[in-house]
């Protein structure tokens, strides 16, 4: 529909396209003072390292969204990597080999969703959703559903080693944020992602090769998964499928809260990584004081819904 | 207008290799056979204009040649070879590009970024700084003869604005062959003049155009050799020369058709009480300061340039658009708050401008589409009566010549004028004491044209009030009894058509406006 | 870490733990944590216990554990893992804050008992693999003069490694025997109402079933209901579960249910606190301690009506 | 994007409309074959019983799909209504109060939904995701987090009882669909839902009140999950706050399984029904043949993904 809007007041477009960032500082205020023990490099460097698989698979997923489709499978992809890497690492030894394997796996399982999406021509969201159930379903064969634990020397480095004092993970995290950023707001191909969200019949129209694009978001997708789960099974030296339950729908609400649209067309990497990260802290925040943990979700939502009415106060009646 | 730029005799002379052969081309569409073994050639640096009814199938052809859609048989070849596969990327790869009939931009994306999108300059995949608003953009004006601004969202664009942006899009690919499917159906009479003179310009650069319209003036205007399309198929290919006006409609129609405009109905006394009252009009999309008055029976034009606020003068009346100051008095009774809701069940009607966007339902069937705004009429206790309703919609649907005349096709497949038509009875189904009709007949054949035109004198001898907004100011200066001038969303003058001349009007609407560039 | 636990004792014994809950939402867990608390004031300890809540979530679960060692608020952490080997990642933690693992152990092997990281002073647990191999034993037992004796496993998730070894165990045990049948193996994921659905399927081409062996109070009150809908009266069938839910004591005692295997919560609460204060005060530390063993005076955890009848006043140390 | 397509045979498009139909056809006839206990009115009964509460929800989901939203609260909503039933029933002992309080509660809960996303004018994918995440707190503070065991006299008859020999739920689900199939197909109401999710504008500018019609079909969302909540909580005679969890993405994929589709503007009730019973039959032939239940992701992942490709084999290349 035309976006036809009138003036208003700054601020107020502000708090529309800023909304997450808002609350963001909002809550790092609040905690800093309720708790010493929160604003503490140690503890906001935890947080970083915590969450950086999920901030990695959220910054890719912005690529799905942005172009309109859904991507239910993360969690999946995240659990066929994780276990393969594991078993690789313990039936090989080879540590490097196992963590290597994680990224292409993802990545293939990934492209698979989009050819699905494309050859099919189905919405994503329920194409996803099948793979996703055929994925978790590989990942409980290659385990036989139980658990595999790496013993292998120096599998844990990725995921537990330090550089410069700080996790390797929290590098990771960064250089993928910088490098996703970069490619979805600075290239071409981020460009194409837009347009094909935007008007997928407008796009093809202009020689946009819309299904090439689709393919490549939902391949760029699972290797993030595929990156996350080596991170998380060097972290946690075992593979087991039910790893990164949930995690889909954990990054998808992270997308949206930062502001990036569900109808595709409108977003941004950088939304997201302040998506996730707006949740994270209020799940720290509750670890950290004293309140009763069965108040966690009713805080988060409502947190949520106010980092949508503050953006929608942007917004006027049309 | 005078012929723009002579072009030489014989132009179709086909000793010139064709840029573009079809060959017995046909494509399917569900049932509807849209195209039956067409043959065409488009030679380079020639106009090729395609005329035809709604529903023809000219849409379709020039999807076919663009790649948008696949041929189900016949062959297409580009510079002699026969291409096999064929999308939008490989035409565009061979230079042909299309302007599609129904607007397709993507609306978050930037003015610049629409006109280069897939032509992106970049290092290595890597976008240049500064795109969109640099040489290359201003190149593009240049050559467009108007310029939009680069930072602007599409979304926020009127639609005349918007095809303006698909002109310069195709402009962009400096493309060889550049199919034009109605270009000029939301254009005023000035841009449209503009627009030609590109055309030619883009001509004697020996490129081709194919220009579809439905404006048969324009099409002899331009064109150097005309197609004739009836029921999917070609009637005949000829030089504009040898063709004219009524030779065209005969072929289109396969009968002949006067088409003037219908008379008007008798004027109405001003000692009528006017059955719509609109003072000091103001919102905040674009409506600055309006007033004026339509009495029943009586049909009062809206002219002004594209962008000059009439559509959102419309909708401001109708309810779409929040008022922020003035009142709208309507039969006799202020109507505070208005809303499309309340204003339908007053019996104030609408015809949108932009029936994609704001008009139709197009995975419902015209059915659907038509009883909309009134599925209650044909409801009792809330619950339709599928039998009802269907009498009812058929009956409009007969009345507007609805090709093809089956209300339960799915409206996505209907042609670009025959939605229209659907558009129009949708808002007539209510029998409204009063109809605003934006841009009623963009995208009509002149059959159908001259139908709702004789509609709409009609509904005003009938005692229904109309509000006419039309780009094409022949028509409103053909069928209102006054229009008012409207400039930067202001009311500024009222003239009445019978004693002036479109000129003349022109002259009053460019008055100190520059935006628009040279006044004539 | 190491100042904190140091300020913990100066301050008159005042301990800061932190319970970490596999899910606060949890009956179980809550039970535990209640067994936390109540077994401080047991042992006269003034003890701070904030319980946190993991969501069923392993990597949460793993953040709070480092958080807690990080933020050296704590002088001692109780786990009860959702994913024990996924913990391991934790260890060695900053500074020596002492962990007691309660119902499953930390660290790769989930049936080994022995602390298997630096750093977990004891574990409260069974082997799931034993218990699962005790429950089919008593099965074998009732399946003795059957031949067939027809069997349905309802086990909690088959993509959780825990009940993969229960499966296993199960499997290995009573396939031994030939007279007896696993007819069919389903998933209840610990719920009511999806063990409902799968029996009442199952029941479909069994009628003629005649054990239903569950790791799962829920799972086996929801089978329970499968036999009813289908016209079979329970106490017709071998009905049992685990967990000692107040219910299915109830049930057991009713006759309705033949067995069940008994957790005690609280107890294990109270066994861990009780640890985790001897290895903070430096005092010895049974690494690990049967959960099996720590219930009230009596109460036999592999529970049938008879065993039941002789402690009348117990009725299971949490309902869920 | 408008419905393209090329001349083909009538079969081809008949798949496309009723894949969903043809696949529930296929696997009825394999498993009739495979086990004789399953094609018997008992089973067949006892498949519509079990998931009466999930298509009742199912069923009211169109609404919300057709409508061009999203309810992710479901299976929240579910949980409020049934441990709220619980706790009615076991502190009043009123049964037919707790059991009438359920739908009450869905209602109430279904319109707040309504409300927050028409006021805010948000995407209902975050609204509900964030509601959703209130809703279920909501259902631990009621229950403290326990399980509320229901021993009243007559609490399980909804659920349990027989009328002429067929479960009551069976029913139910037969009036509630019945009377939902209308609602959508030959109602001003159910119009204005397809309207509304075809083009919203169009919608509003012919009169329809949009955001009612969408605070309407939350509401009828909510109190179909309270309809569903009323069953199950009787059936199993307790409330706990993780009842449901999962169903809310249960529903939506059976509702895009049967064929509506997830734009909006297009889809049956009948689709949705169809949809849950396609998977039902998968689960119910898995537990009756004894296959091995680590396998029956995959093959209900394989199954969906053969219904699109069904219904794709219909859509030709435009
Ligand atoms: N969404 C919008 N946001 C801001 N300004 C807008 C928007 N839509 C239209 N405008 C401006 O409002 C004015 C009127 O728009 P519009 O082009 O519809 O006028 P119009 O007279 O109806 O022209 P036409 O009907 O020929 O398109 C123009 O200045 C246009 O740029
Ligand atoms: N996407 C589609 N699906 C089904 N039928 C279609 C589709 N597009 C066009 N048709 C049918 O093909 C025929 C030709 O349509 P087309 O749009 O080419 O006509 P047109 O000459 O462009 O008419 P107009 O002048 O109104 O634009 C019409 O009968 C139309 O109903
Ligand atoms: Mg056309
Ligand atoms: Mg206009």
């Amino acid at each position: 529909m035309p976006g036809r809007r009138a003036a208003f007041p700054r601020p107020l477009l502000l708090a529309k396209d800023y909304a997450v960032l808002i609350l963001l500082v909002v809550v790092t205020v609040y905690l800093s003072f309720a708790s010493s023990a929160f604003f503490t490099s140690d503890n906001l460097l935890n947080i970083l390292n915590q969450n950086a698989p999920l901030a990695i698979i959220a910054a890719a997923g912005t690529f799905v969204i942005v172009s309109g489709n859904f991507d239910l499978s993360t969690a999946s992809v995240f659990a066929v990597a994780s276990v393969s890497a594991a078993w690789l690492a313990s039936e090989t030894g080879d540590v490097a080999l196992a963590l290597a394997a994680a990224p292409v796996i993802g990545l293939a399982l990934g492209a698979v969703n989009g050819l699905v999406v494309t050859a099919l021509r189905i919405h994503s969201f329920l194409a996803t959703l099948a793979s996703s159930l055929v994925y978790s379903a590989l990942a409980v064969l290659i385990t036989g559903g139980a658990l595999i634990t790496v013993t292998a020397e120096g599998f844990t480095e990725l995921g537990r080693g330090e550089f410069l004092g700080v996790f390797i993970p929290v590098w990771v995290l960064a250089g993928v944020v910088a490098l996703l950023w970069f490619l979805l707001s600075g290239t071409v191909f981020g460009r194409h992602v837009f347009a094909t969200g935007g008007n997928a019949e407008a796009a093809e129209l202009s020689g946009v090769r819309v299904n090439r694009v689709k393919i490549l978001v939902f391949t760029l997708s699972g290797l993030a998964a595929g990156v996350a789960a080596a991170i998380a099974v060097s972290r946690i030296a075992s593979g087991q499928p039910q790893a990164g339950a949930g995690m889909e729908l954990q990054a998808i609400a992270a997308i949206i809260l930062g502001g990036t649209s569900i109808h595709g067309g409108v977003g941004a990497v950088w939304r997201s990584v302040a998506g996730v990260f707006l949740i994270a802290l209020i799940g720290n925040g509750f670890d950290i004081l004293d309140f009763n943990p069965q108040l966690k979700d009713l805080v988060t939502g409502v947190i949520i819904l106010a980092a949508v009415a503050l953006a929608a106060v942007g917004r006027t009646r049309r | 207008m005078e012929r723009l730029m002579a072009a030489p005799a014989g132009t179709g002379a086909p000793n010139r290799r064709a840029v573009v052969e079809l060959r017995g081309v046909s494509k399917w569409f569900g049932g509807t056979h849209a195209l039956d073994g067409v043959d065409l050639d488009l030679l380079p640096g020639e106009v090729h204009a395609l005329v035809g009814e709604n529903g023809a199938g000219k849409s379709t052809l020039g999807k076919i040649i663009a790649g948008v859609y696949q041929r189900d048989g016949g062959a297409l070849a580009v510079d002699g070879a026969e291409v096999g596969r064929w999308d939008p990327v490989r035409a565009g790869r061979h230079g042909i590009a299309m302007i599609a009939q129904e607007l397709a931009l993507v609306p978050e994306l930037t003015v610049a970024q629409n006109v280069f999108l897939g032509r992106e300059r970049s290092l290595a995949g890597v976008l240049r700084r500064g795109h969109g608003n640099d040489a290359a953009f201003d190149a593009v004006c240049a050559l467009a003869g108007f310029r939009l601004p680069p930072r602007r969202r599409v979304a926020e664009l009127g639609i005349a604005d918007q095809q303006k942006v698909e002109i310069m899009r195709s402009l962009a690919r400096d493309a060889r062959v550049i199919v034009m499917d109605e270009p000029t159906s939301s254009l005023t009479a000035h841009e449209t003049e503009q627009l030609h003179r590109l055309i030619a310009a883009l001509r004697d650069q020996g490129r081709t155009v194919v220009y579809v319209s439905h404006f048969l003036d324009a099409v002899l205007d331009v064109a150097d050799r005309v197609s004739v399309m009836r029921d999917g198929a070609l009637v005949r290919t000829a030089n504009a020369a040898d063709e004219t006006k009524p030779s065209l409609i005969e072929g289109m129609l396969g009968r002949p058709l006067a088409v003037t405009f219908p008379e008007r109905p008798p004027p109405v006394d001003p000692s009528v009480p006017p059955i719509l009252e609109v003072a000091h009009l103001a919102t905040a999309d674009g409506v600055v300061d309006v007033s004026l008055s339509v009495r029943p029976g009586e049909i009062v034009g809206l002219l002004g340039l594209v962008g000059s606020g009439r559509s959102e003068i419309a909708r401001a009346i109708y309810g779409a658009d929040r008022i922020t100051g003035g009142t709208v008095t309507f039969d006799g009774t202020p109507h505070a708050r208005p809303r499309p809701h309340r204003s339908i069940a007053a019996g104030l009607a609408m015809v949108p401008e932009d029936r994609h966007g704001q008009g139709l339902v197009l995975e419902r069937p015209i059915r659907e589409n038509i009883a909309l705004a009134h599925a209650t009429l044909f409801a009792t206790a809330g619950v339709i009566s599928r039998r009802r309703e269907r009498a009812a919609v058929n009956a409009l649907a007969e009345r507007l010549a609805l090709r093809p005349a089956r209300t339960e096709l799915t409206t996505s497949g209907f042609s670009g004028g025959n939605q229209q038509k659907a558009l129009i009875g949708k808002a007539l189904l209510g029998d409204p004491a009063f109809v605003i009709l934006d841009e009623p007949t963009r995208g009509v054949d002149v059959g159908a044209k001259y139908a709702i035109h004789e509609l709409v004198v009609a509904l005003a001898r009938q005692g229904v009030g109309i509000l006419l907004i039309s780009s094409e100011h022949e028509e409103v200066m053909g069928l209102a009894h006054r229009a008012h001038l409207v400039r930067d969303g202001r009311t500024f003058a009222e003239v009445v058509p019978e004693r002036t001349t479109v000129d003349r009007i022109l002259t009053a609407l460019f008055g100190a406006d520059q935006h628009e560039g040279a006044a004539p | 870490a190491e100042d904190s636990s140091g300020d913990g004792s100066a301050e008159g014994g005042a301990y800061k733990v932190a319970v970490l809950a596999a899910s606060a939402q949890n009956g179980y867990n809550q039970a535990v944590y209640e067994g936390v608390v109540a077994g401080a004031e047991d042992l006269g300890l003034e003890v701070d216990a904030k319980i946190l809540d993991g969501g069923f979530d392993a990597t949460t679960q793993l953040s709070q554990l480092q958080n807690a060692a990080t933020s050296g608020e704590y002088d001692g952490v109780i786990v009860v893992p959702h994913d024990g080997p996924s913990l391991t990642a934790a260890f060695p933690m900053t500074g020596d804050l002492p962990v007691v693992s309660v119902l499953n152990p930390i660290g790769p092997d989930i049936d080994e008992l022995e602390p298997q990281v630096e750093g977990v002073v004891s574990t409260v647990a069974v082997s799931p693999t034993a218990a699962a191999e005790r429950q089919a034993e008593d099965v074998v037992t009732y399946c003795a003069d059957l031949d067939p004796c027809s069997v349905m496993l309802v086990v909690g998730n088959l993509s959780s490694p825990l009940d993969v070894a229960r499966r296993d165990a199960y499997q290995s045990v009573l396939e031994a025997n030939d007279n007896i049948e696993i007819v069919s193996t389903l998933e209840g994921n610990y719920d009511r109402d999806q063990s409902l659905s799968g029996v009442a399927n199952a029941l479909q081409s069994n009628r003629d079933v005649n054990v239903i062996l569950s790791n799962a109070d829920q799972m086996t009150l929801g089978a329970e209901v499968a036999l009813t809908n289908a016209g079979i009266d329970p106490s017709t069938v071998y009905l049992t579960g685990g967990g000692g839910t107040t219910e299915a004591l109830q049930a057991v005692r009713e006759g309705r249910w033949a067995a069940d295997y008994v957790n005690f919560p609280v107890s294990m609460g109270a066994a861990a606190m009780e640890q985790l204060a001897n290895a903070i005060a430096g005092d010895p530390v049974e690494t690990v301690v049967d959960a099996d063993a720590v219930g009230p005076e009596g109460v036999e955890p592999y529970a049938d009506a008879d065993s039941l009848a002789t402690v009348e006043d117990f009725t299971g140390e949490w309902n869920g």
